[in-house]
């Protein structure tokens, strides 16, 4: 699923994209009509100037359209001021009662997104995809584990960036079901281009069941192939790196794998997650996304194929 | 005959030293002027070929045209290339040949330290393209941000040479201002008082003030990263009390101010090309003169909205968002003003005509995306994307490449005593006009479908696809502009008609003298009681003489009404401005490697210094005391 | 002009060369000792061995150096060796060498691990890892050329730098 | 020997005009007072970035700085200060056209500004951190880098206008050039003060 067209900023699907297209629209009709109005001036004059075989000698008789079309600018501008101040009160994080609060990390190039939780069991960590329930306000407070990054999911709000050393409060809702796709907006290094994440609005019923699913441990392997995979997993170099809960692996260094088989995505909603994909990005990462930190890693064909196995088992 | 026989001495005089040593060692106003024109000209075109190889990658969705380590490099050097190597030299480059002119003197307050602004911002310009040439260039985009130009996440010297580049180029910059505000407040015709200026000299002058004081902000910036990166500072480090966001507002307070000391000596080329081709003084004199002071003034309160997405207090992100908008109506009273110039003056369709039409559609365009990103709300959704990307190519390529080329256009004959085509240069103009516009318009739509800037590619399901190959074409189209540009310059040059003084008819005094100048500028120096002074100079104007056809003097006048006040000698060609570029250019290269170099740097410096300024044999009046 | 841009072209190759270059995509090899000879004593029999060492290309790489940096925290080597100064485990900003100062001598250390604690991370990380790692290791004290270190990473100061290093002596 | 005015044109005939002048008549004043803006935008940069980074701490300066004595920084301060009254004496001689008084500030002037020199050597050499060791020190140590910049360079510049003096032959027309010496000294010494109280005296 990493086709969409729902990285749009004028498709608003929540309440604070919509105010900002509100603005958007409002602004957009006074500025069509100030540059039509300008070029109606020019050519007004520049048609009577192309009658004139000498240039007016008169002194100017202009100050008063002058006085004019500067008092017209200075009260659409004060318009779009009052606009834009009403929509940024409206867009303001401070004071707004929200029922969940997330925690997005921005790493180089993937991002980690933790359900926090008074209870420290019950966080759920999962990366590359947000999942909110329609209709709720939900806080996302935004960190940075090295350089800046930027929160952007324009469907549902502007952007907000990820500074290391500091942690923005930023919320956000969706009134509609679906997916949407986001993508990081600051420039943070050679894969900027590809750190993207998606995010699903579900009705609220589906959201606290998947949330539940990602609070437990990864699933047991059942099949001799998973369990095969998952010796894989622990003896070579993939539990350096990555956490499976429930396992001995617990690197936080690369994304939290314990459902990543319930992800729809690969490296940062890069590819879709499907066999294929996954061997060629266990295999050759680099070969998708060049520069990216995770190594190559060559395994015999079976080991993979085991591996892969027990990877599209973590639900 | 008299007057040939001042001819012959003031050209022996003013004698311009030829070849290599000559262009080493040459500091007349002209000479330096057309460097930093030239040279400039040369970093446009390269970052022009970035440009186009850029636009090559991202034609098609996951191509593989350049990698995406050359991709950052790219981008990385031509933002660095146009802003640092192209727009700001060639605004000076062109006030250090024409202002002088436009005066009524022979030379400029401080010629030597004009030539050692040339070689200092070439050294920085062949720093910068050393580094890309050798497939080390800087690649963290060209306002570096912290910590990604940092030395934990740019490791190697790539970013150092961003950072001395930076170096270079403000010592350049700065030297013009400082150079360019004492000529325009002391070199005046006789009676050329400050409200008689022409509109380009102000324009001038007031970008000059803007660099004295915005230029110092970026340079104490790329010292604290170049010392983070050398020897461990902790500036921006925030483990240990440093801060990332001390660079974006560093950056910033220089950053934007940036963008007007590149636009608005854009819009006073446009009120000369205005004035000049409907024969009509401009519209409003004083209100342009206090727009382009106000816009300035502004221009140093408004560095936030770069920052909006940063998560600053709301309260002052609104006071940025009112300065912002603010600015927008002394550029609505210039705009105004051109309009009712055109309507009260005749219209003459020349080429350069076409580029203010250009112009006022490009930059009006430009400029009302510029107020819809001062708004927050919708800056939060648009910073950082194409729209981004298309609001700043309209405005400075609108309000600042549009009236350059026009204005090249307009002074072409000035500078080499040819006419350029004017057949092709309307091609030129068509080419430039439409290529932009296919290049830059759908760019709009690309941010506002979600594409943020700086990507080296995207997926082929995003719904890009058409829109980035449209944008390529129009690149390629622009690019043909330029080509078409160049080969009409070098066919004018050779085989152009004959221009005359004044071929325009038109109204400053540059067009006063012959075309191209002679050495000295002017046989004898006019006077002036006019701002159209060749319009309406009378017969019996006075010329002002007195001065020993033997050595370079030039007249000083008085700041505010431009009465002959005293004369000064200036300098003859000299070798010691270049070995000073190169001591500093020397210590500040190997800076980069080694903190030594910076004492290396001074103290050769020193000595280069010394020999500046030794005293030359007297031939004045000594005090009376000595023994 | 001709004549500036060549000669300035030219010292920058010579100072560039390798320390620029980055190697973005990597062969996949397995981490193998390189069968170096391991020195476990100042003393040893028999004749003085040839200090033949191998070249370890990430040494003279800004970017490899960096990299080595990042896996060290990455992979917890500082859980032990702290940032250079040593805990649980040897310091490695020192003179002192237990297995041997040379590449090969901290990659095999690396590889097949030692007694008393260093785990083996031979097949577990890629042997190009593995070298940047025995780079970084490297540069804690000052054995690789100094223009290719960072100056220093955003986290606290524990350490001098390793460019300013040499000053600090 | 001037150019002479063609006959049947009118012309200001400027031979008579002096060579040189003082203040804001004489370009190189305005280029000093340029010069002198960008050093001070620089300054308050530095400033600004220090109460910038300020406003992150609630210790300000962190624990364990050490200053350098406090009497070896106020001796700095008073060496600058002192070497204002020969200068002065200087600026004030060169308009009247007396060599004499002129020399001798200089020359004191040069002695007090290196004095100033060695107790600032003196200074960096006890301050008891390092500008790579937290935010503070490199932003304290920045200003101190750039003050002694300008420290040296300007004591240089007075040494050898202090020998160029005494060597002669002095022309009329370097007395602007001397009072702009000295307006740059002075520039030098009073940009410290400010400086000089943040970093001793600032404290939460």
């Amino acid at each position: 699923m990493t086709s969409s067209s729902y990285q749009d900023a004028l498709h608003p699907a929540g309440p604070y994209a919509n105010t900002i297209v509100g603005v958007w629209w409002f602004y957009l009709i006074v500025c069509t009509i100030v540059f039509v109005a300008v070029w109606i001036a020019l050519f007004i004059a520049i048609r009577r100037a192309r009658r004139r075989v000498e240039p007016d000698t008169l002194a100017p008789r202009a100050p008063r359209a002058m006085m004019l079309a500067l008092a017209a600018t200075t009260g659409l501008l004060l318009a779009m001021l009052v606009s834009s101040i009403a929509g940024a009160r409206a867009l303001s994080p401070q004071g707004k009662a929200v029922t969940r609060e997330i925690q997005v990390t921005g790493h180089q190039w993937w991002w980690d997104i933790q359900y926090l939780d008074e209870r420290s069991d019950h966080i759920a960590q999962t990366a590359n995809e947000l999942h909110v329930p329609v209709g709720e306000r939900v806080r996302i407070i935004l960190a940075s584990s090295d350089v800046i990054h930027s929160f952007w999911v324009p469907n549902l709000h502007g952007k907000r960036d990820l500074i290391p050393g500091q942690k923005s409060i930023f919320v956000i809702q969706a009134d509609k079901a679906g997916l949407y796709r986001a993508q990081c907006a600051e420039f943070c290094g050679l894969q900027h281009a590809k750190m993207a994440f998606i995010v699903i609005a579900e009705p609220k019923h589906d959201f606290e069941q998947w949330l539940a699913t990602m609070r437990a441990s990864a699933a047991q392997p059942k099949t001799a192939d998973e369990q095969r995979g998952q010796q894989v997993f622990l003896s070579t170099s993939c539990g350096m790196c990555h956490a499976i809960k429930g396992t001995s692996a617990g690197s936080r260094v690369g994304p939290d794998l314990t459902h990543v088989g319930s992800r729809r995505t690969l490296g940062a909603a890069v590819i879709p997650n499907n066999r294929g994909n996954l061997s060629g990005w266990i295999a050759d990462a680099g070969g998708v996304k060049p520069g990216v930190l995770m190594p190559p890693n060559p395994l015999d064909p079976d080991d993979l194929h085991a591996l892969v196995a027990y990877l599209e088992s973590l639900k | 005959m008299i007057d040939l026989e001042l001819h012959v001495q003031l050209a022996e005089t003013w004698r311009k030293p030829r070849g290599l040593w000559g262009w080493l060692t040459d500091n007349h106003h002209t000479t330096i002027g057309m460097n930093f024109i030239v040279t400039s000209f040369v970093f446009f075109l390269l970052g022009g070929i970035e440009a186009i190889l850029m636009r090559t990658q991202l034609a098609r969705p996951e191509n593989h045209f350049v990698t995406n380590d050359f991709y950052n490099q790219l981008f990385t050097t031509h933002g660095s290339t146009m802003m640092f190597l192209f727009a700001v030299p060639m605004i000076e480059g062109l006030g250090i040949y024409i202002v002088p002119l436009m005066l009524g003197t022979r030379q400029m307050s401080f010629p030597r330290l004009n030539q050692f602004s040339y070689f200092s911002y070439l050294i920085g310009g062949l720093l910068l393209y050393a580094g890309f040439f050798l497939n080390f260039g800087p690649d963290a985009g060209w306002f570096s941000y912290v910590p990604l130009s940092g030395p934990e996440f740019a490791p190697g010297k790539r970013i150092d040479i961003w950072a001395q580049m930076i170096t270079f180029t403000e010592i350049g910059s700065l030297g013009g201002a400082v150079s360019m505000i004492a000529t325009i407040f002391k070199h005046r015709a006789p009676g050329m008082s400050l409200n008689r200026m022409p509109l380009f000299v102000w324009g001038e002058l007031v970008t000059s003030f803007m660099i004295v004081f915005a230029m110092p902000a970026v340079m104490v910036a790329s010292s604290m990263l170049a010392s983070d990166r050398l020897i461990a500072t902790q500036f921006f480090n925030k483990a240990e009390g440093g801060d990332v966001l001390l660079w974006q507002h560093l950056f910033w307070f220089f950053g934007h101010p940036e963008v007007y000391i590149i636009f608005i000596p854009g819009t006073t080329m446009m009120s000369t090309l205005v004035s000049a081709f409907t024969k009509r003084p401009v519209f409003g004199y004083v209100g342009m003169v206090l727009s382009l002071v106000a816009t300035a003034f502004v221009g140093f309160g408004v560095w936030v909205h770069h920052m909006f997405a940063t998560g600053l207090p709301e309260l002052g992100l609104s006071f940025f968002t009112a300065s912002s908008v603010l600015i927008t109506i002394p550029t609505a009273f210039q705009v105004f003003s051109w309009i009712i110039t055109i309507f009260h003056g005749k219209f003459i369709v020349r080429t350069p005509m076409l580029y203010v039409l250009g112009f006022l559609f490009i930059f009006v365009m430009g400029g009302l995306s510029g107020v819809m990103l001062a708004s927050t709300p919708l800056d939060w959704q648009l910073h950082d994307t194409f729209f981004v990307v298309a609001h700043l190519h309209y405005v400075l390529i609108g309000g600042m490449l549009f009236p350059l080329i026009g204005a090249l256009t307009y002074w072409f004959p000035k500078f080499t005593g040819k006419m350029m085509n004017e057949t092709l240069g309307r091609w030129t103009f068509a080419f430039f006009f439409v290529g932009f516009n296919l290049t830059f318009f759908p760019m709009h739509n690309l941010g506002l479908h979600g594409m943020p800037r700086r990507v080296y590619t995207y997926l082929p399901t995003m719904g890009w696809n058409n829109l980035n190959m449209l944008s390529t074409v129009g690149a390629y189209v622009l690019g043909v502009g330029v080509l078409l540009f160049m080969a009409n310059a070098v066919i004018s040059l050779r085989s152009g008609a004959i221009a005359g003084d004044n071929p325009w008819g038109s109204f400053s005094l540059e067009w006063f003298t012959s075309s191209p100048p002679p050495p000295y500028n002017f046989l004898y120096l006019p006077t002036t009681r006019d701002r159209y002074e060749i319009w309406t100079m009378a017969d019996d104007q006075p010329l002002v003489t007195g001065f020993r056809p033997d050595r370079r003097e030039v007249l000083i006048t008085k700041l505010m009404d431009a009465f002959p006040d005293h004369k000064i000698e200036t300098p003859r060609p000299t070798i010691w401005p270049t070995l000073l570029a190169g001591a500093t250019g020397i210590g500040v290269i190997t800076a980069i490697f080694t903190p030594w170099g910076v004492p290396l740097g001074m103290l050769l410096a020193g000595i280069a210094l010394t020999g500046w300024f030794w005293p030359k044999p007297p031939h004045h009046e000594l005090l009376e005391e000595q023994p | 002009m001709t004549p500036l841009i060549l000669t300035l072209c030219l010292l920058a190759s010579l100072a560039s060369c390798r320390r620029e270059q980055r190697q973005l995509r990597h062969s996949p090899q397995a981490s193998t000792r390189t069968g170096g000879i391991v020195r476990d004593a100042e003393l040893q029999p028999g004749q003085p061995w040839p200090e033949v060492t191998v070249r370890n290309v990430s040494e003279e790489r800004a970017w490899d150096l960096n990299e080595g940096q990042r896996l060290y925290r990455a992979y917890n080597c500082n859980g032990c060796h702290a940032n250079g100064g040593g805990g649980m485990g040897p310091a490695l900003m020192d003179e002192s060498w237990i297995y041997g100062s040379h590449p090969e001598n901290i990659h095999d250390v690396i590889v097949e691990g030692r007694p008393n604690g260093m785990p083996s991370f031979g097949g577990k990380i890629p042997d190009y890892q593995i070298w940047e790692i025995t780079a970084y290791v490297r540069s804690m004290s000052g054995l690789v050329p100094k223009l290719a270190a960072t100056g220093r990473t955003d986290h606290m100061q524990t350490k001098i730098s390793e460019q300013s290093k040499k000053e600090e002596k | 020997m001037s150019e002479t005015a063609p006959v049947g044109r009118r012309f200001v005939d400027v031979s008579e005009l002096p060579m040189f002048a003082f203040g804001p008549r004489d370009p190189i004043w305005w280029g000093l007072w340029l010069l002198l803006a960008i050093e001070s935008t620089m300054f308050v940069l530095l400033a600004s970035s220090y109460f910038y980074l300020r406003g992150n701490e609630s210790t300000w300066p962190p624990p364990g700085v050490h200053q350098a004595p406090l009497w070896l920084t106020a001796l700095t301060v008073v060496a600058l200060l002192l070497s204002v009254i020969p200068t002065w004496w200087a600026f004030r001689a060169a308009i009247q056209f007396r060599l004499r008084p002129i020399q001798i500030g200089f020359l004191l002037g040069t002695l007090a500004s290196a004095a100033a020199c060695v107790t600032r050597a003196y200074e960096l050499a006890t301050i008891g951190y390092n500008w790579n060791s937290h935010a503070y020190g490199s932003i304290v140590w920045a200003i101190y880098f750039m003050h002694t910049f300008h420290l040296t360079s300007g004591t240089v510049e007075n040494a050898v206008m202090t020998v160029l003096l005494f060597k002669g032959p002095v022309e009329k027309k370097l007395m602007p050039d001397i009072r702009l010496s000295c307006i740059y000294w002075w520039f030098v010494v009073v940009s410290w003060i400010p400086f000089w109280i943040v970093i001793m005296f600032d404290k939460s």
